[in-house]
C-alpha cells in the first residue's frame, strides 16, 4: 500500500494529542483565573455613583468618623447608609450650589432617596452582622480597605467565602484593640499574632470554642 | 381530580371485625387503610390520571412561577459569572426609633368575631412581618391562634380590594364623603327612619360610643348585629337562666372534672387561647404533681376539644339535650327526662360522669357549646350552680359586647324591613352577610331593594358586589382601633404600616356621618374617645402607656352575681322538644377559614385541618356507620337534600362522628374571592336556614355516581403494631403505679460498637434541645402557622399537596386508636429532631447539611444541590424539598412580608426546621456583644412561642436548671425511634390520659 | 457470498468430526471455513461496505427519535424542575435512580466478559467482547446521565467533583453518592481504555482494507498508525492483561458501590449487608441479558453466525441462568433476614413489598426475573436464538422492575406511618426512561456502522490456534 | 469526488520531495506465523539485531525472538496504582480533617472506613491510565507515517501476512547478503523498504 501520511504527520499527531490534553486542563485553569480576577470580584474596580462621593475627601481629608454616616454599625447587622438629611447637615452650608451635589439636593426636595450603587455586597443567603464584628475588634479597614484613599469607593476584597474564612479561622491575624476599630490607617504591628491572641481572650471570642466561628450557621440561615 | 368510575364499597362490618380482632393497641388512620379495599389499592395504582396532571397546575399562582424557575435555571447556569450591580436606597429622613436591620415590636390587637386579642407585631424596616400573642394580655398570654399567625398574610394579600367603588364604578374617598353628607342631610329630616347599620358583634368602645351618638342623633335609625358564627344560644341560655344577659367566665385551671356538651372551648370559643392555657395547665403532670383534670366530651362531630377528651361520647347534636336532662335529673332537677328511651350503655356512662361530678363538687365545670339550644345552656347554669362551681371554677360578668342581642332575630327584622322598602340607607360594616346570612332570609334578594347600601370590607366579596358603595377596609395592622377581649379587658389597636390600599375604618365613616366637619381619621377618632373617657392632665401618659402595653390593665369586667331563676328553667324544661332519631345535619365553623373570611388565605387553606387533616377543601363528614348503611365511601359525591334545598359535596368518612349526624363546615365555595380561595370547596351556607343555624333533623342524603378527590396531608396510615414505638401513651393510673412505665416499654438504642472515636464532639457550649408534651398538645396547628410565618415557608397548592409535597417544617400527625365509632385521638407534632447522629448528614455529598458546635442539624440552602438522599435517609421524614419553584418571588406585595433573617429557598433545594436558627443567632450576637451567656428563655422558637398549650419547650441542655433540661429527666420523656440511635435532640413526653375506671372503654395503652 | 452469509454447517467435516461439548453441541468457537482473510473481509467489511443499510437506517431513525424525546424531556426538566416527575416526600427517588442502577447494571456485562473471562481463559468470549465492551460504554453513558438529571439544581453538579473552590469546600467523601461519582467515572474510563486498546489493531485492518482515501485517512488516524510490530504487540498484550486484571475487581466494586447508595442508608429494605453481592449478580445477569438482546438480531442481520456461534450463545445463556439464581438467592435472603431480624419495620417492609400497594409489581418481578429464566435449563431454549431473545428480554425488564421495587417500595412505607405515600410516575418519568433507551440504541447503531464489532485480531488467533489443533 | 490537492497536506506529493530514495531495510513476507517465528529466530541467530517482525495478531514468543524479553508496562502500572491510592487517601483526609473539618452526623473527621471506596477506585483508575499511556509512550504511537508502509504488500500485515524487516542501519546489514539470507528463509517474497 502507499504511504497515507507524510512524515511530518507523526510529530503533528503527537503534538495534537498532547495539545488536546493541555487545552482541556488549561481551559479550567482559565475559568479559575477569571473567577478570581477583578473582572468577577470587582476588587479595586471603582463604581460610578449618582453623586461622586469621595471617602478620600470626607475620611482622609476632613477626618469624619465612619459612624457619623454609618450610624448603626455598632448596634445592627446593617452598618447603615446616611439619609439625605445627614449629607445636608453640612451641605446646606458648604458647597451649597455645587453641581455635583445636585442629586442630593434633589433627593431632599423630592423626598426620593438617592440610588447608590452597592460596592460591598454579599449574596442574600449570607447573613453578615456588622455590630458583632466591630464589637469583637474587627476594624472597618480590615474588610473595606483604605477608604480614606478612595476618591470613588471600590471593593477592597473579593468577599469570597474563602476570604471570610481567613479571618474566621485565624482571627488573631486581624483583631485590633477597640480604640483602633475606626482608625482607617491602622496597620498590624509586628507582634500582631501575640497581641491578637491576647485580644481573642479579651473579647471572649465565641463563648464556646474558636472553631465555632467556622460553623456554617454563623453566616448561612 | 375526577374519576367517575363507581368504586367498590367499603365493607365496614369487616373493618369492625378486624379491629375487634386486633390484639393490643391498634392504631389506624383511615378506613381505606384498614379495610384495604381493592378500590383503595386501585386508587394507589392509578398512574396516569394523577401523574399527567403536571400540565394543569391547580392554583394559578403557579403559572408565573414557571418563568421564575426558568430565570433561576439560567442564573444557575451562569453561576460563575459576576454579581449584578445592585442599588441601595437610604432614607431621606430616617425615623429615629428605627435602626435598620433591627426589629421593632408593637403591641396591638386582632379582632375576630368581634372580640379583641392582644398581639405583639414584629416590624422590620417599617413593615410588619410577624404577629404573635401579647404575653401581658390576659386573653392571649403570648399564645397565638392560627388566625393570628395567618393575618400577616391577609395584610399583604394582593387580592384585597384596593378601590372605592360606586355602582361598580371606581370612585374616590372624597366622592364618598359627599355621599355621606348627602345621607346625613337626608336622614336628618326623617330622624334616620330609613337608616340602618348592620355590623358584626361589636366590642369596640369607640365604635360603640359613635353608634350611640348616631342613634341618638337619628332616633329612628336602627343597629343590627350579625355574626355567622353567632353565640345567640349562649345569650338566650343566660336569658332563660337569669332573665338577663350575662357572660360566663370559666377557670379551667381550677377544674378537676370538665363536662363539655359539644363545646369546643379550646378552639372556637372567643376565649380559646386563655382557656387552652388554663386547661392544659390543669392537665400537665410534671415534677411532683401527679394530678390531672378529666375531660368528658359529648359531641356529634369530632372537634379539637373532643380529641382531647378522656371520655368522648359521640352523640347526635339533638340527643345531647336529653343527656343533659338526664344528668340534671340525677341532681334532683325535674328535667322530665323520663320520656326518653333507656339505653343501658349510655346510662352507665352518665352515672359514671355524675359520680365523678358528685365527687368533685366545686371543682368541676359543665359547659355547653354555641351549637346547643338555649335550654342546654340554662341547664348548665343550673347544674354548675347545684355543684357549687359558681365562684370557684366559673363566675359571671356583664357581656363584653355592645348591645348584645339575639343576632338572628335582629337580622330577620332587618331583612323584613329591607324587603318592605323601609330601609333607604344601609351601612354594612364588615361581615359579608350576602354570603353568610341564613339562606331563607334571602339577603341577596333583599339587598338590591335598598336605595343606598354602603359596605366596608377588606375584600371585594359577594356583598360588595351587590352594594351601591364598597369601601376598602384597612387591615387591623394598618389602622387605629380598640376592642374588648372576652373578659372585657380593653385592648388598643395601633397600626404598624400605612394602609397599603388606602383602606378606611368604620370610625372614619361613622364620624363623618355624625359630624361632617372636621373630618377625623381613625387615630383622632379613637384618641378623642379615650380622651373623653379619661379626661385630665395625665391622659397623655396614660394613653402612651395603654398604647405601649396594647391594653388597659384592670379593665376586665367585674364578677357579677345574677339570680338563678330555677323555676323558669324547670318550667321551660317541660316544653319538651326532642330531636328525632332521623338523620341530622350540623354546621360548624371551618377550623381554618372560619366563617369564610379567611378563604383567600393560602396558609390557612393549606394547613391540614385538625383531626381530618384535610387541606384545600371542605367535605360532607359522615359517620362510618352511616357510610356503611348508605354505601358511601370517602370521595363519593353526595347530594344533600334539606328543607327542599339541595347541595352537592364529596364525602369524608369521619371516625368518631355520631352515627346519624352529617357535619358540614362553613366558609367554602366563595363565589367572589381572590385567586387562592377561588373554586375551593362547596358553600354549606346554601343549606343553612334560620331554623337550623347549627343543627336540624330531616336530612336526606343520596350518593351520586361521581367522585371528587379530597386531599389530606396524612391518609391511609395506621401505626400497625405497638412494636412501632413511635407514639407512647398511658393512663394516669399506670403512671402513678410506676412512673417509669414508658421507659420500661421502650427498646434500648443500638449498642455502641463502632470503629469510630465517638467522643470527638462534646457540645460543651450551648446544647440546644426541645421537648414536646404529647399530653397537652391539642393539635390546633398554631405552631405550624407560626413556623410558616417565621420561616418564609411557601404555599404549594392543592395539586402539589396531593402529591405529598407540602412544605411544613413542623407537622401534626394524628393517629386514631380503638373502635371505629368512637376512637381515641392522638396528636404528635413532628419538627426536625436535630439528631446528634444525623442520618441525613452522612449521605449528603456536598456538606449541605452538617452539624454546628451547638448540635444543630443545619441545612445550608445555598450549598444544596438537591440529591434528596438526606430525605430518604431521614427516619422522621421532616425534610421538605422545593420540587418546583414554590417560593413566591414575583408577587410584589409579598416581598415585604418575608422574614429578612431567613433565606427564601429557591427551586431544587431541601429545607427543614433548624430550631429557628435565626433567632438563636440573633440572641447569640446580642449576648456576645454584652459578653454574657444567652439567658434561659431568651430564645423562643416560633412554634414554642405560638403554642397556647405551652406543649413545646426549647432551650439549652447545658444550662443547669433550664426548663428543657429538667423535662429531659422527666420519666415520661422518650425519643421517637430512639432505637435507631439517631440521638434526637427533640424528645417527647408520653401522652397521659385520665380515664374514669368506671367507664370500661377502649383498651388502655402499652398493655 | 458464503462467508458473508456465514452459514453454520452442521455436517461433520470429512477429515475429523467436531469436538463436541458435554451438551453435545458443536464446540466450535469459530466457523470451520474461516481464514485470516475471510474474517478480516467479513468483519471489516461491515463498516466499509455497510451491508443491510435498510435495517440500519430504520433502526437508527427509531433510536434517534427516542433520543430527541429525551432531549425534549431534559429541557423541560431544567426549565421546570424535578417536580415534573412523580417524586415526593417520602419517595424522593423515583425513576431517575431506578434507571441509573439499571443502566449501570447492564454496563457490567462488557467488562465482565472482556476482563474476567479473559483471565479465566474463556476463549468463546473472543468474538463478543468487542461488542459487549462497546455496549458497556454506552450503558454507562446512559447511567451517568441520571444522577445528573435527578439533582434539584443540576447546574451545580460540579460540587460533587473534587477541586479547590473559593469556599474551601470539597465533596463530602463519606457520602455514597460521592463514591458513585468516582466509581462510575473510573469504570467508564477504564472500560474506554480497555476497549480502545482492543479496537486499535482492528482499525488498522480497516485502514488497510479501505478503498477511498478519506476512509484510509480517518481510520489511519484512529488506529494511531498501528503496524503490528511484534514489540508493540508484546506491550499491547501486557497492558491488555493488566487492564483485565485491574478491571476485574472494578466490575465487582462498581455495583457494590452503587448498592451502598442503599445499604448505607438505614431505611428498612435498604439497610442490608446482602446488597453488594446481590447487586453485582443482578448486574451481570441483566448485562448478559442485554448482550443477548442486542447480539441475537445483529448476528442474524449481519450473518455472523460463523463467528458468534451457537456455542457462544449457549455459554452466555448458562451464565445468565447462574446469575439468575444468585439473584433469586438474594430475594430469599432478603425475606429471611426481614423475618429473622424480628424488626417490626423490616417485617412490615417485606410484607408490604409482597402484599402492599406495590405488591402487583413485586409479583410481576418474580415472574420475569425468577420464573421465566428457568426456561434456560432447556438446551433447546439456550440454543434457539429467538427463544433466547425473549427470555433475555424478560430478564431485562425484570431487573428494571427489581430496581424500581427496591427504590420506590422501600421508600413509600418507611418508619413513620403518617408520612407514607405513593409514588406515581408522570409521563415525564416514562419519556426519560425510553429516551435513555433511545440514546443507548443510537450509540449502538453508530458503533456497528463505523467500528468493527468483532475483534478481528483475536479471531485470527482463534483460527491460528485451530490450525494448530488447539481448539 | 476528492481531488488530490485537498489531501495533499497529508499524502506525499511524489514529485516534490522525492530525492534519491534511501533504503530503510529489506522485508520478507511469510504466509504463516510459525514461518515468521522461525525466520526471526534464524535472523537473530545470524546476528541481526536491528530488525522488526510484523503480524496481524500477537504471535507467541515473537518479541522474545527479536530479543525483547520484558516490557516496562507492569512497572508503570504499579507506580500509578500506588500514587492513586495514597493520593486518594491524602485528598480525603486533607479535605475532611484538615482543610475544613465539619461535624457530619457525629462521624469523626478522619472516618477512614468511609474513605476506602474512593481510595480503591483511584488506585485502579490511575494504575489503568498509566498502563494505557505506557503502551503509547513506549510504542512511540501515534506514528501514522512509517517507512514500512511504503511497501505496497505491507497492507496485508494487518490482514493475513507476516513480515520480517531487517533495517539498513543494522551493522551486519548488507543489501546483497541480507537479501540472499532472507531468500533462503523460504520467504514468500522479499522486497526493499525505502525511507
Amino acid at each position: 500500500m502507499a504511504q497515507i501520511f507524510r512524515k511530518s504527520s507523526n510529530s503533528f499527531a503527537r503534538a495534537s494529542l498532547v495539545g488536546g490534553f493541555v487545552f482541556f486542563f488549561g481551559f479550567f485553569g482559565i475559568v479559575y483565573a477569571v473567577y478570581r480576577s477583578p473582572y468577577t470580584t470587582d476588587v479595586n474596580v471603582p463604581l460610578a455613583q449618582p453623586a461622586p462621593f469621595s471617602h478620600q475627601h470626607h475620611v482622609g481629608g476632613l477626618g469624619l468618623d465612619c459612624r457619623y454616616c454609618h450610624t448603626s454599625v455598632e448596634n445592627s447587622a446593617f452598618a447603615g447608609l446616611p439619609p439625605t438629611e445627614t449629607c445636608m447637615t453640612c451641605h446646606s452650608q458648604v458647597w451649597k450650589n455645587a453641581p455635583v451635589l445636585a442629586p442630593v439636593r434633589e433627593s431632599l426636595a423630592t423626598g426620593l432617596p438617592i440610588a447608590w450603587k452597592r460596592v460591598n455586597l454579599v449574596p442574600d443567603f449570607v447573613f453578615f452582622n456588622h455590630s458583632i464584628h466591630v464589637q469583637k475588634g474587627v476594624g472597618c479597614s480590615t474588610c473595606h480597605g483604605a477608604v480614606d484613599r478612595m476618591p470613588i469607593t471600590w471593593r477592597a476584597h473579593s468577599l469570597y467565602m474563602r476570604w471570610c474564612l481567613d479571618c474566621h479561622e485565624a482571627p488573631q491575624k486581624f483583631l485590633r484593640p477597640r480604640d483602633q476599630i475606626f482608625n482607617v490607617e491602622w496597620q498590624a504591628p509586628p507582634d500582631q499574632l501575640a497581641r491578637g491572641q491576647k485580644l481573642i481572650a479579651e473579647y471572649h471570642i465565641s463563648t464556646n470554642r474558636l472553631e465555632q466561628l467556622r460553623d456554617c450557621s454563623m453566616c448561612h440561615r | 381530580m375526577k374519576t367517575p368510575d363507581p368504586a367498590p364499597r367499603l365493607d365496614l362490618a369487616a373493618i369492625r371485625a378486624r379491629l375487634n380482632g386486633a390484639r393490643g393497641q391498634q392504631y389506624w388512620r383511615s378506613l381505606d387503610e384498614i379495610s384495604e379495599t381493592p378500590e383503595f389499592k386501585e386508587m394507589l395504582q392509578r398512574e396516569f390520571p394523577n401523574g399527567a396532571s403536571e400540565w394543569d397546575d391547580g392554583v394559578s399562582r403557579r403559572s408565573f412561577l414557571k418563568m421564575a424557575a426558568a430565570s433561576l435555571a439560567l442564573a444557575g447556569l451562569t453561576a460563575c459569572t459576576k454579581q449584578p450591580v445592585r442599588e441601595i436606597l437610604p432614607y431621606v429622613k430616617q425615623p429615629e426609633e428605627l435602626v435598620p436591620g433591627e426589629p421593632l415590636f408593637y403591641a396591638t390587637s386582632m379582632p375576630l368575631g368581634g372580640y379583641a386579642t392582644g398581639v405583639l407585631a414584629k416590624s422590620r424596616e417599617g413593615h410588619p412581618i410577624k404577629v404573635d400573642g401579647n404575653p401581658e394580655h390576659p386573653a392571649s398570654r403570648g399564645a397565638s391562634s392560627i388566625w393570628m399567625q395567618a393575618s400577616i398574610l391577609d395584610l399583604y394579600d394582593p387580592d384585597r380590594s384596593q378601590a372605592f367603588t360606586h355602582d361598580g364604578e371606581i370612585s374616590t374617598w372624597s366622592d364618598f364623603i359627599a355621599e355621606l353628607n348627602e345621607i346625613a342631610r337626608e336622614q336628618q329630616t326623617q330622624h334616620g327612619a330609613g337608616l340602618r347599620f348592620l355590623t358584626e358583634t361589636i366590642t369596640s368602645p369607640t365604635l360603640a360610643a359613635q353608634l350611640d351618638a348616631l342613634l341618638k342623633k337619628f332616633p329612628q335609625a336602627k343597629l343590627h348585629q350579625f355574626d355567622a358564627i353567632s353565640r345567640d344560644n349562649v345569650r338566650e341560655g343566660a336569658r332563660v337562666a337569669f332573665g338577663e344577659l350575662v357572660e360566663t367566665q370559666h377557670r379551667f385551671d381550677k377544674a378537676a372534672v370538665i363536662l363539655s356538651l359539644e363545646s369546643d372551648f379550646l378552639y372556637t370559643h372567643p376565649q380559646r387561647l386563655r382557656y387552652t392555657r388554663d386547661f392544659t395547665d390543669g392537665r400537665r403532670v410534671s415534677g411532683g404533681k401527679q394530678e390531672m383534670n378529666r375531660l368528658y366530651v359529648i359531641e356529634s362531630t369530632p372537634s379539637v376539644t373532643g380529641a382531647m377528651a378522656d371520655h368522648r361520647l359521640p352523640l347526635g347534636s339533638g340527643e345531647i339535650e336529653k343527656v343533659a336532662r338526664r344528668i340534671a335529673s340525677r341532681f334532683g332537677i325535674a328535667a322530665n327526662s323520663a320520656s326518653d328511651t333507656q339505653d343501658p350503655q349510655l346510662e352507665s356512662w352518665v352515672s359514671a360522669v355524675v359520680g365523678d361530678l358528685e365527687k368533685n363538687r366545686g371543682k368541676s365545670i359543665i359547659i355547653a357549646g354555641e351549637s346547643q339550644p338555649p335550654m342546654v345552656h340554662a341547664l348548665c347554669h343550673l347544674l354548675n350552680d347545684k355543684l357549687g362551681n359558681v365562684g370557684n371554677t366559673l363566675f359571671y360578668t356583664e357581656p363584653a359586647e355592645f348591645r348584645p342581642t339575639n343576632q338572628l332575630e335582629s337580622l330577620r327584622e332587618l331583612v323584613q324591613e329591607m324587603n318592605s322598602g323601609a330601609v333607604q340607607t344601609l351601612f354594612i360594616l364588615g361581615g359579608n352577610p350576602v354570603f353568610s346570612a341564613p339562606v331563607d332570609f334571602d339577603f341577596p334578594a333583599a339587598l338590591p331593594k335598598v336605595k343606598r347600601s354602603i359596605y366596608l370590607a377588606t375584600d371585594f366579596d359577594e356583598t360588595a358586589a351587590l352594594c351601591t358603595w364598597h369601601i376598602p377596609q384597612a387591615h387591623y395592622l394598618e389602622s387605629w382601633g380598640d376592642g374588648k377581649s372576652f373578659d372585657g379587658t380593653v385592648t388598643l389597636q395601633q397600626p404598624l404600616i400605612e394602609p397599603l390600599y388606602g383602606g378606611k375604618t368604620a370610625f372614619e365613616i361613622l364620624g363623618i356621618l355624625f359630624r361632617q366637619q372636621p373630618i377625623r381619621d381613625d387615630y383622632e377618632n379613637v384618641r378623642e374617645y379615650w380622651q373623653s373617657q379619661k379626661p385630665g392632665p395625665d391622659f397623655k401618659t396614660q394613653w402612651r402607656r395603654a398604647v405601649h402595653d396594647g391594653f388597659i390593665a384592670g379593665t376586665a369586667l367585674p364578677e357579677k352575681k345574677p339570680g338563678l331563676k330555677t323555676e323558669a328553667i324547670t318550667a321551660a324544661l317541660n316544653s319538651n322538644k326532642s330531636g328525632g332519631a332521623e338523620l341530622e345535619l350540623v354546621f360548624r365553623p371551618d377550623p381554618s377559614v372560619w366563617d369564610g373570611r379567611f378563604a383567600n388565605n393560602g396558609w390557612l387553606q393549606e394547613c391540614a385541618r385538625p383531626v381530618t387533616k384535610l387541606t384545600w377543601d371542605n367535605a360532607v363528614l359522615v359517620s362510618p356507620a352511616l357510610a356503611q348503611r348508605n354505601q358511601l365511601t370517602t370521595d363519593d359525591v353526595v347530594e344533600l337534600e334539606f328543607n327542599g334545598r339541595k347541595l352537592r359535596g364529596p364525602v369524608w368518612v369521619q371516625p368518631g362522628q355520631a352515627e346519624n349526624t352529617v357535619a358540614l363546615q362553613l366558609g367554602y365555595g366563595r363565589s367572589r374571592v381572590g385567586r387562592v380561595g377561588r373554586g375551593v370547596g362547596f358553600n354549606s351556607y346554601l343549606l343553612r336556614d334560620s331554623q337550623s343555624l347549627w343543627r336540624s333533623a330531616g336530612l336526606k342524603i343520596t350518593r351520586l355516581n361521581d367522585r371528587q378527590h379530597l386531599v389530606a396531608t396524612q391518609t391511609h396510615h395506621n401505626l400497625h403494631s405497638p412494636e412501632r414505638q413511635i407514639y407512647r401513651e398511658g393512663s394516669l393510673e399506670e403512671f402513678r403505679s410506676d412512673t417509669q412505665f414508658v421507659k420500661k416499654s421502650l427498646d434500648q438504642p443500638a449498642n455502641e460498637d463502632t470503629l469510630y472515636n465517638t467522643d470527638e464532639y462534646k457540645y460543651e457550649g450551648y446544647k440546644w434541645g426541645m421537648s414536646i408534651d404529647l399530653t397537652t398538645c391539642i393539635g390546633c396547628n398554631a405552631c405550624l402557622l407560626a413556623c410558616n410565618a417565621e420561616n418564609n415557608i411557601p404555599v404549594v397548592g392543592k395539586e402539589q399537596v396531593n402529591k405529598n409535597r407540602e412544605m411544613y417544617w413542623i407537622r401534626i400527625d394524628t393517629y386514631y386508636k380503638g373502635p371505629l365509632d368512637n376512637p381515641e385521638f392522638s396528636h404528635m407534632p413532628v419538627p426536625c429532631m436535630q439528631c446528634e447522629h444525623a442520618p441525613c448528614e452522612l449521605v449528603c455529598p456536598v456538606e449541605a447539611t452538617v452539624h454546628d458546635h451547638e448540635g444543630l442539624n443545619l441545612q445550608i440552602y445555598n450549598r444544596c444541590v438537591g440529591t434528596r438522599f438526606c430525605s430518604n435517609n431521614c427516619p422522621y421524614k421532616v425534610r421538605r424539598f422545593n420540587f418546583l419553584w414554590y417560593a413566591d418571588y414575583k408577587t410584589p406585595s409579598f416581598k415585604p412580608m418575608y422574614n429578612p433573617d431567613v433565606t427564601v429557598r429557591w427551586r431544587g433545594v431541601m429545607e427543614k426546621c433548624t430550631y429557628c436558627i435565626q433567632r438563636i443567632s440573633r440572641a447569640r450576637i446580642t449576648a456576645e456583644k454584652e459578653n454574657r451567656l444567652i439567658r434561659e428563655g431568651e430564645i423562643q422558637t416560633a412554634c414554642q412561642q405560638a403554642c397556647p398549650a405551652s406543649a413545646i419547650v426549647f432551650g439549652d441542655l447545658n444550662t443547669p436548671g433550664s426548663k428543657v433540661a429538667a423535662l429531659k429527666t422527666n420519666p415520661l420523656d422518650y425519643a421517637m425511634l430512639g432505637e435507631l440511635n439517631t440521638r434526637p435532640r427533640t424528645t417527647y413526653l408520653a401522652k397521659l390520659r385520665n380515664p374514669n375506671s368506671e367507664i370500661e372503654n377502649k383498651p388502655t395503652a402499652s398493655s | 457470498m458464503e462467508t458473508i452469509q456465514g452459514s453454520e454447517p452442521r455436517l461433520p467435516a470429512p477429515d475429523k468430526p467436531y469436538p463436541v461439548t458435554v451438551l453435545g453441541y458443536p464446540a466450535e468457537m469459530i466457523g470451520p471455513t474461516a481464514t485470516y482473510a475471510k474474517v478480516s473481509e467479513q468483519v471489516a467489511g461491515i463498516p466499509l461496505k455497510h451491508p443491510n443499510p435498510k435495517f440500519w437506517f430504520i433502526g437508527f431513525t427509531i433510536a434517534f427519535s427516542l433520543f430527541l424525546m429525551l432531549c425534549g424531556a431534559v429541557s423541560y426538566l431544567i426549565y421546570r424542575g424535578v417536580g415534573i416527575w412523580g417524586i415526593n416526600i417520602p419517595v424522593a427517588w423515583g425513576f431517575a435512580i431506578t434507571n441509573f442502577v439499571w443502566w449501570i447494571g447492564i454496563g457490567h456485562a462488557g467488562t465482565f466478559i472482556s476482563a474476567i473471562l479473559l483471565l479465566l481463559h474463556q476463549k468463546w468470549r473472543t468474538t463478543i467482547n468487542r461488542f459487549t465492551e462497546a455496549m458497556t460504554l454506552f450503558a454507562v453513558m446512559c447511567a451517568g446521565l441520571f444522577p445528573l438529571l435527578h439533582l434539584g439544581r443540576p447546574w451545580v453538579f460540579f460540587w460533587l467533583l473534587p477541586y479547590p473552590d473559593t469556599m474551601s469546600l470539597w465533596p463530602q467523601f463519606r457520602s455514597p453518592l460521592v463514591w458513585d461519582v468516582f466509581a462510575v467515572s473510573t469504570y467508564f474510563l477504564v472500560s474506554l481504555m480497555f476497549w480502545y486498546l482492543g479496537v486499535m489493531p482492528d482499525l488498522a485492518t480497516v485502514r488497510d482494507k479501505a478503498k477511498t482515501k478519506w476512509k484510509k485517512i480517518i481510520y489511519g488516524m484512529c488506529c494511531m498508525g498501528w503496524r503490528g510490530s511484534a514489540v508493540h504487540w508484546q506491550r499491547h498484550q501486557t497492558a491488555y492483561l493488566l487492564l483485565g486484571g485491574l478491571a476485574t475487581p472494578l466490575v465487582l466494586s462498581v455495583h457494590s458501590v452503587v448498592s451502598f447508595d442503599f445499604s448505607v442508608a438505614q431505611l428498612p429494605g435498604w439497610h442490608s449487608t446482602l446488597f453488594p453481592p446481590y447487586f453485582v449478580a443482578g448486574a451481570i445477569y441483566s448485562g448478559f441479558a442485554m448482550v443477548l438482546n442486542l447480539l441475537i438480531p445483529i448476528r442474524r442481520i449481519y450473518g455472523l453466525q460463523n463467528l458468534i456461534t451457537t456455542r457462544t450463545l449457549n455459554n452466555m445463556a448458562c451464565v445468565t441462568l447462574a446469575t439468575c439464581w444468585m439473584v433469586v438467592y438474594g430475594y430469599i435472603m432478603e425475606a429471611f433476614t426481614a423475618w429473622y431480624s424480628g424488626d417490626p419495620f423490616e417485617k412490615h417492609m417485606m410484607w408490604d413489598r409482597a402484599f402492599g400497594a406495590y405488591g402487583w409489581v413485586f409479583w410481576i418481578l418474580m415472574l420475569l426475573n425468577c420464573v421465566i429464566p428457568q426456561l434456560l435449563w432447556s438446551r433447546r431454549v439456550r440454543t434457539h436464538d429467538i427463544a433466547l431473545f425473549f427470555v433475555a428480554l424478560s430478564a431485562n425488564i425484570g431487573m428494571w422492575i427489581e430496581r424500581f421495587v427496591i427504590v420506590v417500595q422501600s421508600l413509600h412505607n418507611d418508619f413513620v406511618p403518617s408520612s407514607w405515600a405513593m409514588y406515581i410516575p408522570t409521563k415525564w418519568d416514562w419519556i426519560t426512561l425510553f429516551g435513555s433507551i433511545g440514546l443507548f440504541l443510537m450509540l449502538q447503531f453508530l458503533f456497528i456502522r463505523y467500528v468493527p464489532m468483532i475483534s478481528i485480531s483475536e479471531s485470527r488467533e482463534l483460527i491460528a490456534q485451530r490450525k494448530e489443533g488447539q481448539l | 469526488m476528492i481531488e488530490e490537492k485537498s489531501i495533499g497536506a497529508l499524502a506525499p506529493e511524489i514529485p516534490v520531495e522525492y530525492e534519491e530514495p534511501e533504503l530503510f531495510g529489506l522485508m520478507a513476507e511469510f504466509e504463516e506465523h510459525d514461518q515468521l517465528l522461525a525466520a526471526t529466530r534464524r535472523a537473530y541467530a545470524e546476528g541481526y539485531r536491528r530488525m522488526d517482525a510484523y503480524s496481524p495478531f500477537p504471535v507467541e514468543g515473537l518479541a522474545e525472538a527479536l530479543g525483547h524479553e520484558h516490557s516496562a508496562i507492569p512497572l508503570f502500572t504499579l507506580i500509578g496504582g500506588m500514587v492513586g491510592g495514597l493520593g486518594g487517601y491524602f485528598m480525603e483526609w486533607y479535605a475532611m480533617a484538615r482543610l475544613y473539618p465539619l461535624n457530619v452526623g457525629g462521624r469523626p473527621h478522619n472516618s477512614w472506613p468511609n474513605f476506602i471506596p474512593i481510595v480503591f477506585e483511584l488506585t485502579v483508575l490511575i494504575a489503568s491510565v498509566s498502563a494505557f499511556l505506557g503502551v503509547f509512550i513506549l510504542n512511540k504511537l501515534p506514528q501514522p507515517h512509517h517507512p514500512v508502509f511504503n511497501v505496497p504488500e505491507f497492507e496485508r500485515a494487518s490482514i493475513d501476512r507476516f513480515f520480517l524487516c531487517i533495517e539498513a542501519d543494522d551493522p551486519k546489514f548488507n543489501v546483497e547478503q541480507t537479501r540472499k539470507f532472507l531468500g533462503d528463509l523460504k520467504a514468500h517474497k522479499v522486497m526493499e523498504v525505502i525511507e
